[in-house]
């Protein structure tokens, strides 16, 4: 059997008394797409800021490739290849499009902390920031400070930084949370492309994102995980219809 | 016995100075985020204010026209200057109140001379209250202390009794939401510099005469107040008061410690010479560097607990 | 209640809104439509007078344009701004205090209302407003605009990241204010909900107003929906 | 521009006096004229001026004119080096500073390498206030003189008072943690070993200059030793506040101190009410003939005090030297400087030829309300009175200068 | 803004003009102004200039403000002196010339400690801590004569060790020469520093430490590696000054050295890179020549400061780059009338404006010497109502001119950006 590429075990997590993750486990095979839903403040978003190293759990393990990774830094645990982008845009807003792709592929191509090289003269890493950005479809952009771009680019610069270290484990925070119907089916498309091959965990909660990307569906509810299986057997289950969606709201989104 | 009471009493009224010295940047820096630079050149305002209105009407009419003067000045400045650097950021806020520090001390030089002026305490209030252990305790230093809690007092009723406290806070983020929910966002602010303008004008005609009122009197006093504020914690009134009363009673008896590092090491058995390596800092003794103990304490408060003792918030 | 006319809005030079028109009557939901970036919330922020603008915004027979936002929310418009500008650093109750427009305000609505109405709210009462989870700050915003008792409430895109069982909750919610007599000027990029709790329909593009009408009359334009709203 | 004559009028040898009258000897004045010292600087430049225009022309022996052009060295050694190259391009052949000796020795130090390297050019450093006793002893200089009596000098004839005071027995020494604090803490100890070893320090503190807000601690200690008197280097805000803080406990010790009437410390003295302070000075407020009319003149003048009397003998000597010299060119009058003797407020004043320390007459003035017909400090309404007139040889110190002098002519 | 650009061109053309500018500068300025006191001057920039660059590491760079970067310069300058002096005296063999190196060699080893507590911290509490260190350094340098001279500083003579090609460095102009090539090549290296990964990321710990984190990089270690190549330059200025000066006293690590520091940087702009050279050389000038051209300069200086942070928070260097876009986009003739009027009826404000200040300063400090002042060539009766009421007037007239060319002025200004950002869209979509 291959080792999961992301395990949780008896994940705990509490904010003073409250305890916030209950108990999370979760093994998610490398290569998969994991949807993770749930009810507003069930712990997704903390969930993630856990096995990235935002915060530290109270209890349980987190294992990247079979090795654990809870308690590090976030940056000891994207250098060993998980990274993560951020339900709320969080870039660097005064520098170039190019320049964010940049600071985001320094590490994974061994510049550290460097002083004693150009970047100009890093010919990788300024190809693979290019490629990037062609990727996410800012070539046109490439000068523009990303705090002049629109909402849209922002979150598409977003993901951009989060795969431009060569991550084999991408963790999404809503990703196209604020984008238009449009927008939104352009960008699962964009996240399709660019994490090919690679193990994908995103939390949203418009349906038809969910069901349009997703191989598996975790969902969590008040942090423990209610259900993890193939997104029609999730659509299916009882409890998941009684905790989450059984909308017509859902509904719509999901068939559309 | 006699060392430990006095000592005590003189930290504690210390303490109390440092608080009644720093309140009002507790309250512009906790609620507004702006580290300014010109609180002490408010407080030295305060004091030739008050120097010349008690030449003109007394000190008792004094100790309340002088504040309500330097509030004003305070209010204007937040409104005609401060308020349009703010959506620059703090650095440019901080530089601005530097700037204005310059102009408030070539004024006042201008105004009343570069000497000291003769501002003294007034007679009602001349003299000891008590004497303890044959030490006096002077009148003035209680009646500083007690402004000081006054101090305390109104500015924890603000705090908690009215909203202006949330608003402000709530403003730092989203201006344009705080108003857009009916608050008067540039009123609020511009009271508030104005109120912490007056509290350290209030500081100055209390700290005037109880010092000296000279034109360098806002230097002596200008980074030690920041260390109160941080120390105690960004954000938080309970702890710059809590700081205070900790940097006042830890300097006052550091200053009858005459140990130093040489005693230390000679007991272990170490023998050290002015010929051993950094004898200087050997010999040095902890009464002698009391003064600068604030210092240090903030360099070790922020490093081991950054948001200050009693603090919220790092940033 | 609320009548718009020939509105223009600026950001520094740049023309954003080109002659809006339309008005909200008492006790109507008004949804306002279209795709990103049509000029949805600057309307929203040209009412509440936080953008540089000219023609008349009519508020109960007054013309308000010009006036502050905080007087203009004291004349009773309340607007729940997108991005869910909680405020981070004070509590969730002290967010729904500054709500109130004075700490005497007594109004149609009262905290335990609100925490009635959303009970996430109520168990996170104590904890700072910025460590809660997105759909929370959501929940809050809303909150925090009734809290100061408006008559027309102007609500940018209140379902953004809520879980769907929330947002038909918010839809029902939106109809209660409806029932007490608030209005509301609902701005949304879900048609879904908008279609069903609105009693009217305004699509928005390029900065002015492309359609009126019912939901149901949209729902029968196609032109209108491909061209002005989704593909 | 060159203060030295352009003209050389067709010399009357022997009559060096008529061949001078009517030059000018300029002389820039480096000091704080701005920030928290200018008061000081301020009055210093006035006294000068003052000191230069009244005694000019046929007032000295050479007949000159002298003129005194302040430049603002803010207090800084650096800034002061700057200074000096302003006025060495100005043509300025005699430089005068006081107040700190961070920057008397930059300047000294500064004097001494421009004259090296600028033969023929040479600059004249009068040193009218800054007292650090290095500055004639082991970093003495040929062209550096100074008016003012150093640390050691003055604690010798504190010492020499002190001594003859049964009633002091315990002594607390309390002083500012720099060069100067720590000399007059060395000083006394050395003095009162050989003249009183039967005094007792009861303690000594050394606090950081400056920083010190409240003395309250610093009074408690003093008061826990019993030491019946306290010597002090403080000055500004380190003096009075010491000083209020030992008014307010009720501490009623004698102080001794160097610099009570300094600019700015009378006032706030006499804001803190009656206290018992002694100073240690080559002068006092109550002087009478010449220097007590110049004092009421500067004081009509410009309604502040004279007390740098420094200025008064500078320019007395730097006269004397120039007639002696026949010149005004600093090489020269360099020379006639060393040893010259000249009458001063307080008897004969001499400038040593070993280190070009001004053997001077020294006082201990007491502070105290000031009786009818005594001069009103800063019009406080107290004064500093003399009880204790001190000759010369009283305070002279030895020195360990070893005095390089130009080879040349 | 343009800067990166250009980054891939392989010659870049104007970057190489720039930089033979920046050298032919300083290579004949010494020629122009001669006097002993323009040399020292010329020199003092030289090493503001880099002091400035350095701070702006931290400030413009890394989003670090310190009040304490004097420490740095300051101890750099204090080993410095003391290895002088070991060569002078003892005979060590060092060339002079590198005596500044070790300066900062040595202010880097103090910063890996110093450092190593202050950047654990950013944003305030990082202020704040280099506030703390700042003031503890400062009260040593007094309290420990044997290191730090006590008042008088320690003192050193640059004309120590063999002359190497008859170089001595007694003479002003040589010192000028070796701080002219210190400057340029410290500016040189602090710019390519500003290329390299270490440096961007620095930026990015300046706007983003979160993300940062979050693209595997250490936010401290960024902060701290910056730091102390920042003490580095800092005390290699600190060390050029010993040899300007011969003489290193405590002041050199006071608190206010450091905020003339921050002062002047951001004054200069701290956003743009060359921003700190004007800033470290308006330093020299406001220090040196403002203060004996008049009296009031704190009060001219505060006033500055408080207009600049006001109506170009971005430095003087962000005026520059604002015209340098219109230039580029050919619409900068156009403003010179313009220009050219508001500085004529700016002068005749601020004439009126400092008649003033300069005749209640004479009130208030030379009264005794009568009423006459002299000013820009002009006698002023500070007691005379014509010379009050001429001044007034000046200054009003000129207010109301420079108003009404404001107004214009501020018309033409926006509707040329309108056209810029036009264009801009323009050549984007292209
Ligand atoms: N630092 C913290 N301190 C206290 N409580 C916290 C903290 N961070 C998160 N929480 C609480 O934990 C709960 C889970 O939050 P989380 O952000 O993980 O929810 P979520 O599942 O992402 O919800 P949403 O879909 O609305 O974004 C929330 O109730 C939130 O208030
Ligand atoms: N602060 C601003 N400065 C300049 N232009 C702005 C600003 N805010 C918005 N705009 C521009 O105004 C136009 C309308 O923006 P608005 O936010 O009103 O759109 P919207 O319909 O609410 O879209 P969204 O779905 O993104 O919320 C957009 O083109 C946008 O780029
Ligand atoms: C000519 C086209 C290929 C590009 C054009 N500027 C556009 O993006 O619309
Ligand atoms: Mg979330
Ligand atoms: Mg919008």
């Amino acid at each position: 059997m291959t080792v999961p590429a992301l395990e949780l075990k008896d994940l705990r997590k509490s904010f003073g008394k409250t305890e916030i993750i209950r108990g999370c486990s979760l093994a998610v095979k490398a290569g998969e797409r994991i949807a993770v839903i749930g009810p507003n403040g069930a712990g997704k978003s903390t969930l993630f800021n856990l096995i990235s190293g935002r915060f530290a759990p109270t209890s349980g393990e987190v294992l990247l490739n079979g090795q654990r990774i809870d308690g590090k830094k976030p940056f000891e645990i994207n250098r060993l290849g998980l990274s993560r982008s951020f339900q709320i845009t969080n870039i660097f807003p005064k520098l170039s499009v190019f320049e964010n792709l940049r600071c985001g592929v320094l590490w994974s191509l061994g510049y550290r902390y460097t002083f004693l090289k150009f970047l100009a003269d890093l010919d990788d890493a300024n190809e693979r920031a290019e490629q990037l950005m062609h990727m996410i479809k800012l070539d046109r952009k490439r000068d523009i400070l990303a705090i002049n771009l629109t909402y849209a680019e922002q979150r598409a610069l977003e993901i951009g930084i989060t795969i431009a270290g060569g991550a084999q484990v991408i963790l999404l925070d809503e990703p196209t949370a604020g984008m238009s119907k449009s927008e939104t089916k352009r960008f699962i498309e964009l996240i399709k492309e660019v994490t090919i091959g690679k193990t994908l965990l995103t939390v949203e909660h418009d349906m038809g994102v969910v069901f349009g990307l997703a191989d598996k569906i975790a969902v969590v509810v008040y942090g423990e995980i209610l259900a993890y299986d193939q997104p029609e057997a999730v659509r299916a289950n009882q409890r998941v219809q009684e905790a989450y969606l059984g909308s017509h709201v859902a509904d719509a989104q999901a068939n559309h | 016995m006699e060392f430990f009471t006095i000592s005590l009493l003189n930290g504690i009224s210390y303490g109390l100075l440092l608080f009644m010295l720093s309140s009002g940047l507790t309250l512009i820096f906790s609620m507004m985020g702006v580290l300014n630079f010109a609180h002490a050149s408010f407080y030295m305002l305060g004091a030739y204010f008050a120097y010349s209105t008690t030449q003109l009407v007394g000190f008792w009419p004094a100790l309340f026209v002088a504040p309500l003067l330097v509030a004003v000045l305070g209010a204007a400045f937040e409104k005609y200057c401060l308020r349009r650097v703010h959506k620059f950021g703090h650095v440019p806020e901080l530089l601005i109140t530097f700037g204005l520090s310059f102009i408030i001390l070539e004024m006042v030089q201008l105004i009343w001379g570069t000497s000291s002026v003769d501002y003294r305490v007034p007679a009602l209030l001349d003299g000891p209250l008590f004497k303890i252990y044959g030490t006096a305790f002077p009148a003035y230093r209680a009646f500083m202390m007690f402004v000081a809690i006054l101090m305390l007092i109104a500015i924890w009723l603000l705090l908690t009794r009215t909203r202006i406290g949330l608003v402000i806070q709530a403003a730092l983020t989203h201006p344009d939401t705080v108003e857009a929910l009916g608050h008067n966002v540039p009123r609020v602010f511009m009271l508030v510099f104005g109120g912490g303008a007056a509290l350290a004008g209030l500081a100055g005609v209390i700290g005037g005469n109880a010092f000296v009122t000279e034109p360098g009197m806002a230097a002596t006093v200008g980074s030690v107040i920041f260390v109160v504020v941080v120390v105690g914690g960004m954000g938080s009134l309970s702890g710059a008061f809590v700081a205070s009363l900790l940097i006042g009673v830890i300097q006052t008896f550091a200053v009858g410690i005459d140990s130093s590092l040489m005693g230390a090491a000679s007991s272990a058995g170490l023998d050290i010479t002015p010929q051993t390596f950094g004898y200087a800092l050997w010999k040095l003794k902890i009464s002698q560097i009391a003064p600068i103990l604030p210092y240090m304490f903030l360099v070790l408060v922020l490093i081991f607990r950054p948001k200050g003792l009693l603090g919220t918030r790092e940033g | 209640m609320l009548k718009v006319q020939n509105l223009h809005a600026f950001y520094g030079k740049s023309h954003v809104l080109h002659g809006v028109e339309f008005d909200v009557g008492e006790g109507e939901i008004v949804a306002l439509l279209g795709r990103n970036g049509s000029g949805r919330s600057t309307t929203a922020k040209a009412i509440m007078g936080m953008v540089d603008c000219t023609g008349t915004v009519d508020w109960k027979g007054r013309q308000t344009l010009g006036c502050k936002p905080y007087e203009i929310a004291h004349l009773g418009i309340g607007y729940v701004p997108e991005n869910r500008d909680i405020f981070p650093k004070i509590t969730v109750h002290q967010n729904l205090m500054l709500g109130q427009k004075s700490a005497k305000q007594k109004g149609r609505w009262t905290f335990d209302d609100m925490y009635e109405m959303f009970p996430r709210l109520k168990e996170r009462q104590h904890t700072e407003a910025g460590v809660l989870s997105g759909g929370e700050q959501q929940m809050l915003t809303l909150c925090r605009t009734l809290m100061g008792d408006p008559d027309l409430i102007i609500i940018d895109e209140p379902t953004e990241g809520l879980a769907p069982k929330i947002v038909e909750l918010v839809g029902q919610y939106l109809q209660k204010l409806k029932e007490r007599g608030i209005s509301v000027l609902l701005i949304e990029q879900k048609l879904t909900i908008a279609m069903a709790i609105s009693d009217r329909a305004l699509v928005m593009g390029h900065g002015s107003i492309v359609f009126q009408g019912t939901p149901d009359s949209l729902r029968a334009d196609a032109y209108i929906r491909k061209e002005w709203l989704e593909v | 521009l060159q203060a030295t004559p352009a003209k050389p009028a067709p010399a009357k040898a022997g009559a060096p006096a008529g061949a001078l009258a009517g030059q000018t000897v300029r002389i820039a004045f480096m000091d704080p004229l701005s920030g928290p010292f200018a008061n000081v600087g301020q009055n210093q430049l006035k006294s000068w001026q003052f000191a230069a225009e009244r005694m000019s022309g046929a007032k000295n022996p050479a007949g000159v004119k002298f003129e005194v052009v302040g430049f603002d060295n803010k207090g800084s050694p650096q800034e002061s080096l700057n200074t000096l190259k302003a006025a060495i391009d100005q043509g300025f052949r005699y430089v005068t500073q006081g107040n700190g000796s961070g920057a008397g020795l930059a300047i000294l130090d500064a004097v001494s390498k421009h004259n090296e390297r600028n033969p023929g050019k040479e600059l004249i450093y009068l040193n009218y206030a800054a007292v650090d006793p290095a500055m004639t002893n082991e970093k003495c200089d040929y062209w550096h003189f100074r008016l003012d009596a150093d640390t050691s000098m003055k604690m010798e004839a504190l010492t020499a008072f002190i001594k003859d005071q049964p009633k002091v027995k315990s002594v607390y020494i309390i002083g500012q943690n720099y060069s100067h604090g720590q000399q007059v803490a060395k000083y006394f100890k050395e003095g009162i070993a050989r003249k009183r070893p039967d005094i007792k320090i009861a303690g000594e503190d050394l606090h950081p200059i400056g920083q010190v807000k409240d003395f309250a601690p610093y009074v408690a200690k003093i008061k826990q030793s019993g030491a019946d008197t306290i010597v002090t280097g403080n000055w500004g805000q380190d003096l009075t506040l010491l000083v209020k803080a030992l008014n307010d406990a009720g501490l009623k010790i004698p102080m001794y101190t160097y610099y009570a009437g300094v600019t700015g410390t009378p006032t706030a003295l006499a804001a803190g009410g009656d206290s018992e302070v002694y100073v240690v000075a080559y002068g006092h407020a109550n002087h009478t003939g010449e220097l007590g009319a110049m004092g009421a003149e500067f004081f009509k003048k410009f309604d502040d005090d004279y007390y740098t009397f420094a200025t008064y003998n500078g320019i007395s000597l730097l006269g004397a030297a120039i007639a002696k010299a026949g010149s005004t060119e600093p090489s020269k009058v360099a020379k006639a400087m060393e040893g010259l003797q000249v009458k001063s407020f307080a008897g004969d004043v001499t400038m040593r030829a070993s280190d070009h320390q001004l053997q001077q007459t020294m006082y201990i003035t007491k502070w105290q309300k000031a009786k009818k017909g005594e001069y009103s400090v800063e019009k406080t309404g107290y004064t500093f009175v003399p009880i204790k007139q001190m000759d010369p040889y009283v305070s002279s110190t030895p020195t360990s200068c070893q005095m390089k002098r130009p080879s040349a002519s | 803004m343009s800067a990166a650009y250009y980054e891939f061109k392989p010659h870049n053309i104007g970057r190489w003009i720039l930089w033979s500018l920046f050298a032919l500068v300083l290579l004949v300025a010494p020629l122009v102004f001669t006097s002993s006191l323009s040399q020292t001057l010329l020199s003092q920039m030289g090493i503001a200039i880099i002091v400035c660059l350095s701070y702006n590491m931290l400030l413009g760079q890394g989003g670090m403000l310190s009040f304490g970067h004097a420490v740095y310069s300051g101890l750099g300058a204090f080993l410095a002196m003391h290895t002088l002096n070991l060569v002078s005296k003892n005979g060590f063999p060092l060339p002079v010339s590198l005596v500044p190196i070790a300066g900062g060699v040595a202010s880097m080893l103090f910063a890996v400690v110093f450092g190593w507590v202050t950047t654990k911290k950013a944003a305030t509490p990082f202020a704040m801590i280099t506030l703390g260190i700042g003031e503890l350094v400062w009260a040593s340098s007094l309290m420990f004569p044997e290191f730090f001279g006590g008042e008088g500083g320690i003192n050193g003579n640059r004309v120590a060790g063999p002359a190497r090609f008859g170089i001595t460095f007694g003479p002003q102009i040589q010192l000028y020469y070796l701080i002219a090539v210190y400057t340029f090549a410290c500016t040189a290296l602090m710019f390519a520093f500003t290329r390299t990964p270490l440096g961007r990321m620095l930026n990015a710990v300046r706007d983003n430490p979160e993300r940062v984190e979050f693209v595997g990089y250490d936010t401290q270690k960024v902060r701290y590696i910056a730091f102390i190549i920042a003490a580095f330059f800092a005390g290699i200025s600190g060390g050029l000054a010993a040899l300007n000066f011969e003489i290193v006293t405590s002041e050199v690590v006071g608190g206010q050295r450091s905020g003339a520091y921050l002062l002047f940087t951001f004054l200069g702009g701290a956003t743009f890179f060359f921003g700190p050279i004007i800033g470290g050389i308006l330093m020299v000038l406001a220090f040196v020549l403002l203060s004996e051209f008049t009296k009031a300069w704190l009060l001219y200086l505060g006033l500055v400061f408080l207009f600049m942070v006001m109506y170009a928070p971005g430095g003087i260097a962000s005026l520059i780059m604002m015209n340098l876009r219109v230039a580029a986009f050919g619409r900068l003739k156009e403003l010179w009338v313009s220009y050219l009027a508001l500085a004529f009826t700016a002068f005749i404000a601020l004439l009126g404006a400092a008649s003033m200040i300069e005749m209640v300063y004479h009130l208030k400090l030379n009264a005794a010497l009568g009423p006459q002042l002299h000013f820009l060539g002009m006698t002023l009766d500070a007691k005379g109502v014509n010379s009050w009421f001429g001044c007034v007037f000046v200054m009003l007239t000129g207010i109301g001119l420079f108003e009404v060319t404001r107004r214009h002025f501020l018309h033409q200004w926006g509707e040329i950006q309108e056209y810029i950002e036009l264009e801009m869209k323009r050549r984007q979509n292209l």
